[in-house]
């Protein structure tokens, strides 16, 4: 059962990614990153990940998508706006090497598996290391700055001079 | 606590394999669940052409049936043996898909709500994010039925999504993490079962935000520019016919329902109350918070779309913000003295706070120099 | 902060829910503002004005009911006054304070009905518009016991009226005019100081005074803008003279002004049928005219303050029983004029409440 | 049925050039009136009692949630909205949800007079309904062209550019006149049969 | 623009929505509850007294659109014998100038206001069609004489009273309702 | 993880639905009840009974991109409070400490993107 | 095989492969935009199933998992004001004409 909904589950990734590669529609290309997203989301939920499967569809769906949108706005003639590049192929082989590459990594590694069962329920936990004392507190304040920084940058980019 | 379902479950797997205990006992959940959003559906359909009729002093439809309660039922068969035009020009696909796009999720939201004690489909330990999350997807849908219709209405109708998405999506949020820190945990039932005083007691300010972000994200009056038809015709639907258009219409109504649902369960205390059955009780709640929302629609203009914007970042949000800090102390410290001094405390501060906004917040005078 | 895209153009109208009939406007759009705008004019083209010189004196009244069809009577009486005038008819006494009263009852229900809808096109969902028309619908229980019509009431004829008021017509008047005060603060007090409506209208689509001038503009879209210029006082026609009564004057001419000063007048002209029912004389109602009716030859301009501004009919006649040359001059159309200036550079939205709130009505710009 | 634009050509100009053709076009080509689609007045139908009962459940459906779509043009428009207004109310018809957009829209009230400018409007929002759909004339211009029909730029009659199922005479028909009519639809709908088609 | 009065004016007007819930709708119920309407109404239709009529042809002349069309010939005691008297209905604005005008009160506007045809040409009244009947009666419009035999008018006005005024009621629709179509 | 299963059982029983009430019409084109009578006039782009003048997939001015760019990190921010928010009690002064000093960045982020007038509708 | 770790890197592996085809290969930078979240989404994956299956007791690779999201959330937005600004010299969003030296 489990492996039945993965093999899907990747499945429809793997095809929603190679449609934003495909698509020459930008907006459908958009579409097809959405159906990504929500499928990694579904992909948290079998990795026993509730709350990043949430804020995935929360922050990738809802906010950056719609920013993505936004963007593609401004593509003229966005039914047809993304065609394929001068480097495709090289890219295609860059791309290729590094699967293999990648590939072979993963597959080789002799992985340290722990037959625990995952952390229930993840909020609390993900709370305590983020927050918590001893937790991450120090990056958190950092993103928050890394956050404000990006708020300001592109505001300082986006206004007129 | 086991859920109903749960138990459902257990009794099956003693006579059953596991999957397939799991299988029927979820499927006869789901369609429990769906029965009655969609009969809820069809009777808030009727119930709202009604009220506005009165509202408006007039009768309504009364003619199908005892006090037309069959005139959805008309309605719908006669859309659904409509013709379904989809123009030359449009993107077929995503034509065909918008639909979907909007009415899934609002199916699914129903998935966490208690509809009484213990009658919930899935308790997730991440509930109140699950339905924010959840909301937005139908965004997606209606965005794409704008752009997808290839129509300048439809487009423009489109773009007010994002606009709307982007404005009160986080006053949402925020309003919900107050009652988070409230409750201390997101599962759905946690949060009915905090509710020994309704948290629109508990924190007037949260509820007052939280019910105007969904107004606009369920684009009911004042917010409800999609499909404002007195500047752009349908709005997104302009281009839909038939069954398709029968599906944003019903799932404008579902997600009305599902605010509802979720303003009963997360600010109204559920299925709580006294002498009558739990059910009952989130019934009726419901069907008063959707009253309340004809209400508004009966008599409320609707805002520019850069107002709507600028309330509800120069407004909504601020406020929001100083409303969970306030919460936060509150629960650290002021609700083991006593759980009536926060009642008193936030309703001052709901007070204050929007006197003071009132007062400096200036929304835009709108006109753009071309 | 802007950024440039190609703007595109937006058909608003012919079909359209907020253009009030079938007016159309060519919107040049970036994003939802509003750079441009090209009114087409044309689509109820009907030939009013060609119709006329082929019929009749009498027969053109029927005619002017279609103009202004929100306002028929007052089309009637601006008509027949021009007749009047060129023919040098003295109306009785007890015509002038009927005309008066039914004058004043349509512009009640003429400011109603652009009230009404200027709410619609605010989003208010109908609900106003009903309430209002609840009132209207009174109005026209009153017109249709006079003249058997609801909307083309054919009622005023070249030296009078063409039928007295039936015995029930005035206690029903008087209940009406008692209770509408009542009503009008009922409307006040479902909208006026809704702050929705503020910020969607206060500030938005002004019109400068001077500009108003300029154009020529009249009724109670001049008088939003601050200029107290209303006929029935600047040049009293009929027996306006006799009435005691204000001229509401908005201050900065913006969308509100013009809502708050429909409001106020129809408040004044509830003042003035209560005074017309009160000296409403005994006495015949129609002169008898020769007909067919022949008028010297030469030509006047008669003009009344019409709910929508000042409303003309200039004729010329040859002596023969049908006029020469009828030529109308609609208030709503030089209103109009001013629709582009107020647009630009607000939103689609703006757009719809600015066009609602001149109050147009087609039948007249187009004729 | 678009106005290809590439940047220069899209002048005011240009568009009212094409648009002018367009009513002309119309102009010549509806110089007859279209015949009234009314053979099944007297037509008794034979059906069986499948067809007999699909028949009741669809035209049932369809004559008692008719969604109209505004057309108001002139005058009658107001007598139009008369009869959605509180007093007559056609919402208890189940007509209370009115439609701008004609791909939702069942039953085009026509109220008012057509004029050759817009008659092409006319003709193509009627074609963009979405089928089953029927069309009231209400008010005399619409029917004949009324007062109007010896004016050079008045249609005289709707049923010269698109079919009419019902005529609503009278300048304006009242309310009631105008539910009349709206009844007679009802009558004609619950006599169709999809077996006919 | 500020939000100055802390949304005060939005409750308001809520009231008064909230009041005009309970306030009896002012709907009649058409088909099966009629208005009486105004004793001079201008229905669509004419009504037209074959007897009284000389057929001198004074309404067709008033008619703005010469919608009138009278065809006679000369009798045998040197009257005028109609043998057409034919009315556009579908044309016809119900101006009611050929009332006024016929010297022989022979025409009078009708009452009847349900006029919806299927067909185009059932809206051309002829003679017989036109003439008085018991089911068509004429209107008092232009004739003062018959104003009296005529019921009042319901007005609005009188609302919420029962003399004169239209019925209204708080539940109306429970007793009495109509059938689907 | 069970009560995921359910939401997905939903999701599969939901997907259904909503494809078969969107086919229904067109099973019921093939038996004839739904009538289909499509032509070029039909298919057209409606507007208002005029036709289109230009492209209607624009170029869209965004006026509010600001508002977007803000909404993305803010949103982003906000949701990380949800952990803390529902660990409040055990983490005590020390979150309470840490979330202020976060609220405090947004807060001045906020502030400059206001006196940037990035909350103007521009 | 049931699957494990292996097929859940992997996966990611491909993602991150089509992500960076994408943005090697294509010319519009909205598109180019898309493939990097593609690619971060496919970090992601790896990230989360390394912290179920190496250390399931603690939640390190979620954290870390959550971090990128917001670091995602950033460039996104930096990245848009960059194409924003771009397009506002350029009018165009096409990669050829950005030619940055002319700038
Ligand atoms: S029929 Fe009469 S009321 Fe109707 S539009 Fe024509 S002139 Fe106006
Ligand atoms: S109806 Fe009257 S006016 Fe007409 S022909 Fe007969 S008598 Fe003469
Ligand atoms: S009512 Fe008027 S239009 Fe009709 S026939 Fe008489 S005069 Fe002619």
């Amino acid at each position: 059962m489990f492996d039945i909904i993965f093999w899907l589950l990747a499945l429809t990734a793997v095809v929603a990614a190679l449609g934003v590669l495909v698509m020459r529609d930008v907006f459908r290309a958009a579409l097809s990153m959405i159906l990504l997203f929500l499928v990694v989301a579904g992909i948290y939920v079998t990795l026993y990940a509730d709350f990043l499967a949430v804020v995935q569809v929360l922050i990738y769906v809802g906010a950056i998508s719609i920013l993505i949108v936004v963007a593609v706005m401004l593509t003229q003639d966005v039914w047809r706006g993304s065609p394929p590049g001068k480097f495709r192929f090289t890219a295609f082989l860059v791309a290729l090497a590094f699967l293999v590459v990648l590939g072979w990594g993963i597959v080789g590694t002799n992985w340290l598996m722990s037959d625990e069962l995952p952390k229930q329920p993840t909020v609390a936990g993900i709370g305590a290391g983020l927050f918590g004392e001893g937790g991450y507190v120090l990056a958190v304040e950092i993103a928050g700055v890394l956050l404000v920084a990006a708020i300001i940058g592109a505001i300082a980019l986006m206004r007129e001079k | 606590m086991m859920t109903l379902l749960e138990e459902f479950r257990a009794w099956l797997s003693a006579a059953l394999p596991e999957w397939a205990a799991y299988l029927i006992a979820g499927i006869v959940g789901i369609f429990v669940v769906l029965g009655f959003v969609l009969t809820l559906v069809i009777v808030f359909i009727w119930y709202e052409r009604r009220l506005l009729g009165r509202f408006q002093i007039r009768l309504g439809p009364n003619r199908l049936g005892p006090e037309g309660i069959f005139q959805p039922i008309a309605t719908a068969l006669k859309i659904l043996i409509k013709e379904d035009v989809v123009p030359e020009k449009a993107d077929r696909v995503v034509h065909w898909l918008a639909p979907i796009v909007v009415f899934v999720p609002v199916l699914m939201v129903f998935a966490v709500i208690p509809l009484s004690q213990g009658a919930i489909l899935a308790d997730l330990n991440v509930g109140v994010l699950y339905l924010v999350a959840v909301g937005s997807v139908s965004a997606v849908g209606i965005y794409m039925a704008g752009w997808g219709s290839n129509n300048k209405y439809a487009l423009i109708a489109a773009m007010r999504t994002v606009a709307q998405i982007v404005s009160y999506e986080l006053p949402v949020v925020l309003s919900l993490l107050g009652v988070v820190l409230m409750v201390g945990s997101l599962s759905m039932t946690k949060t009915v079962e905090a509710q020994v005083v309704p948290f629109i007691v508990m924190q007037p300010l949260g509820f007052l935000i939280f019910f105007l972000g969904a107004l606009a994200e369920m684009n009911r009056c004042p917010f409800d520019l999609l499909e404002a038809d007195s500047e752009i015709v349908a709005g997104y639907h302009t281009e839909y016919s038939g069954m398709k258009f029968a599906m944003f219409y019903l799932g404008e109504y579902g997600h009305a329902l599902a605010y509802a649902c979720i303003i009963t369960t997360l600010f109204l205390g559920g299925w709580r109350g006294p002498v009558l059955p739990p059910f009952l009780w989130f019934l009726i709640k419901v069907v008063a918070v959707f009253s309340l929302i004809v209400w508004l629609r009966a008599t409320l203009p609707r805002l520019r779309v850069d107002q709507l914007m600028a309330f509800a970042w120069k407004g909504l949000f601020p406020m929001a913000l100083i409303n969970i800090f306030v919460v936060a102390v509150e629960m650290l410290w002021l609700v083991d003295i006593s759980r009536w001094l926060v009642v008193a405390t936030n309703i001052v501060l709901a007070v204050v706070l929007i006197l003071a906004w009132s007062r400096l917040f200036v929304l835009g005078r709108g006109r753009v120099e071309v | 902060m802007t950024l440039k895209t190609e703007p595109f153009i937006l058909n608003v109208g012919p079909q359209h829910p907020s253009t009030h009939g079938v007016f159309r406007m060519r919107v040049t759009l970036d994003g939802e503002v509003v750079v441009d705008l090209e009114p087409v004019i044309g689509y109820l083209h009907r030939g009013i004005e060609k119709l006329a010189e082929s019929r009749t004196y009498t027969q053109i009244i029927p005619l002017t009911d279609r103009l202004d069809y929100l306002a028929s009577m007052t089309n009637n009486f601006g008509y027949v006054l021009a007749v009047e005038k060129l023919g040098g008819i003295k109306v009785p006494e007890r015509a002038e304070y009927l005309r008066i009263i039914m004058a004043e009852l349509m512009r009640i229900s003429s400011h109603l009905m652009a009230v009404g809808f200027f709410l619609n096109d605010l989003g208010a969902m109908m609900t106003p518009v009903l309430y209002m028309w609840r009132e209207r619908e009174k109005i026209m229980d009153l017109f249709e016991m006079v003249c058997g019509q609801r909307l083309t009431y054919n009622y005023m004829r070249v030296g009078g009226v063409s039928q007295d008021i039936p015995d029930e017509f005035l206690p029903a008047l008087k209940r009406f005019i008692d209770e509408m005060p009542r009503f009008i603060d009922e409307y006040e007090q479902l909208l006026s100081q809704n702050e929705i409506l503020l910020v969607r209208t206060k500030g938005v689509g002004v019109l400068p005074r001077e500009t108003a001038i300029n154009i020529g503009a009249s009724g109670p879209v001049l008088r939003a803008s601050g200029v107290k210029w209303d006929i029935r006082k600047a040049d009293p026609y009929s027996i306006y003279d006799r009435f005691d009564f204000e001229v509401p004057v908005g201050s900065t001419g913006d969308c509100y002004d013009r809502y708050w000063v429909r409001i106020q007048e129809m408040r004044q002209s509830v003042r003035i049928v209560a005074q017309a029912v009160k000296q409403l004389p005994a006495g015949e109602i129609c002169v008898k005219v020769k007909q067919p009716l022949r008028l010297p030859a030469g030509e006047v301009y008669g003009h009344v303050e019409a709910p929508k501004g000042e409303l003309g009919f200039y004729l010329v006649s040859d002596g023969s029983i049908a006029p020469y040359r009828l030529h109308i001059r609609p208030p709503t159309l030089i209103n109009l004029t001013a629709l582009r200036d107020m647009v630009i550079g607000w939103k689609i939205a703006d757009l719809i409440v600015i066009f609602g709130s001149i109050d147009v009505c087609l039948g007249e710009i187009d004729r | 049925m678009e106005i290809e634009g590439h940047e220069p050509a899209l002048s005011a100009w240009n568009i009212d050039v094409l648009e002018g053709k367009r009513i002309e076009e119309l102009r010549v080509a509806s110089q007859q009136p279209i015949a009234d689609p009314d053979n099944w007045l007297g037509a008794e139908l034979r059906r069986n009692i499948l067809l007999t009962t699909v028949d009741y459940a669809v035209n049932w459906a369809r004559s008692r949630s008719i969604f109209p779509l505004m057309f108001g043009l002139a005058c009658c428009a107001f007598e139009m909205i008369a009869t959605a207004a509180s007093r007559f109310d056609i919402a208890r018809f189940g007509m209370d949800i009115f439609r701008w957009s004609p791909r939702q829209a069942d039953l085009m009230i026509v109220a008012g007079t057509i004029t050759w400018k817009m008659a092409p409007a006319v003709k193509l929002i009627y074609e963009q309904m979405a089928e089953p759909k029927w069309v009231i004339a209400m008010g005399a211009c619409a029917i004949s062209g009324g007062t109007f029909r010896e004016s050079y730029s008045v249609v005289p009659g709707l049923n010269r550019i698109v079919p009419v199922d019902v005529y609503v005479p009278g300048c304006p028909p009242r309310p009631e006149g105008l539910i009349h009519g709206i009844r007679l639809i009802h009558r004609k709908i619950m006599s169709e049969s999809i077996g006919k088609r | 623009m500020k939000f100055e009065r802390y949304g005060i004016g939005v409750l308001k007007g809520m009231a008064v929505t909230f009041r005009h819930l309970f306030r009896p709708p002012i709907t009649v119920q058409y088909p099966e509850e009629k208005l009486v309407l105004s004793r001079r109404l201008r229905g669509c239709e004419l009504v037209w007294y074959p007897e009284k009529c000389t057929g001198c042809a004074t309404c067709a002349k008033n008619c703005p659109q010469g919608n009138i069309e009278i065809v006679t010939h000369v009798g045998n005691q040197n009257n005028y014998m109609v043998d057409k008297f034919e009315v556009d209905t579908g044309r016809c604005m119900f101006c009611g100038l050929c009332v006024e005008s016929c010297p022989y009160e022979a025409l009078a506007m009708g009452l009847c206001y349900e006029g919806a045809k299927y067909r185009r040409r059932d809206l051309v009244m002829a003679k017989e069609a036109l003439a008085i009947s018991d089911s068509r009666k004429p209107s008092a419009y232009a004739r003062p004489t018959i104003e009296a035999s005529l019921p009042k008018q319901s007005l609005l006005v009188y609302w919420d009273r029962t003399d004169g005024g239209q019925k209204l009621s708080l539940f109306p629709l429970s007793k009495k309702r109509g059938r689907g179509v | 993880m069970h009560d995921f299963g359910y939401v997905g059982i939903l999701l599969v029983v939901a997907l259904f639905f909503a494809l078969t009430t969107l086919l229904l019409p067109v099973t019921l084109r093939i038996l004839g009840i739904v009538p289909r009578r499509s032509s070029a006039a039909k298919n057209s782009t409606y507007e208002c009974g005029m036709s289109t003048i230009g492209k209607s997939w624009v170029q869209y001015n965004f006026r509010y991109y600001f508002f977007a760019v803000l909404f993305v990190v803010l949103d982003v921010l906000v949701v990380l409070l949800f952990p803390w928010a529902v660990g409040l009690r055990e983490l005590g002064l020390t979150g309470l400490v840490v979330v202020f000093v976060l609220l405090v960045m947004l807060a001045v982020a906020y502030v400059y993107a206001w006196f940037k007038g990035a909350l103007e509708w521009k | 095989m049931t699957v494990g770790l292996v097929h859940y890197l992997l996966l990611s592996g491909v993602l991150f492969s089509i992500g960076l085809y994408g943005v090697l290969a294509k010319r519009n930078v909205v598109v180019i935009l898309m493939c990097v979240e593609i690619m971060l989404n496919a970090t992601n994956v790896a990230l989360v199933a390394l912290s179920r299956y190496v250390v399931p007791a603690l939640l390190t690779g979620q954290i870390f998992a959550v971090f990128v999201i917001l670091v995602a959330a950033a460039e996104v937005a930096v990245g848009i004001a960059i194409v924003f600004a771009i397009y506002r010299k350029r009018q165009s969003v096409n990669i050829n004409d950005f030619d940055l030296m002319k700038w």
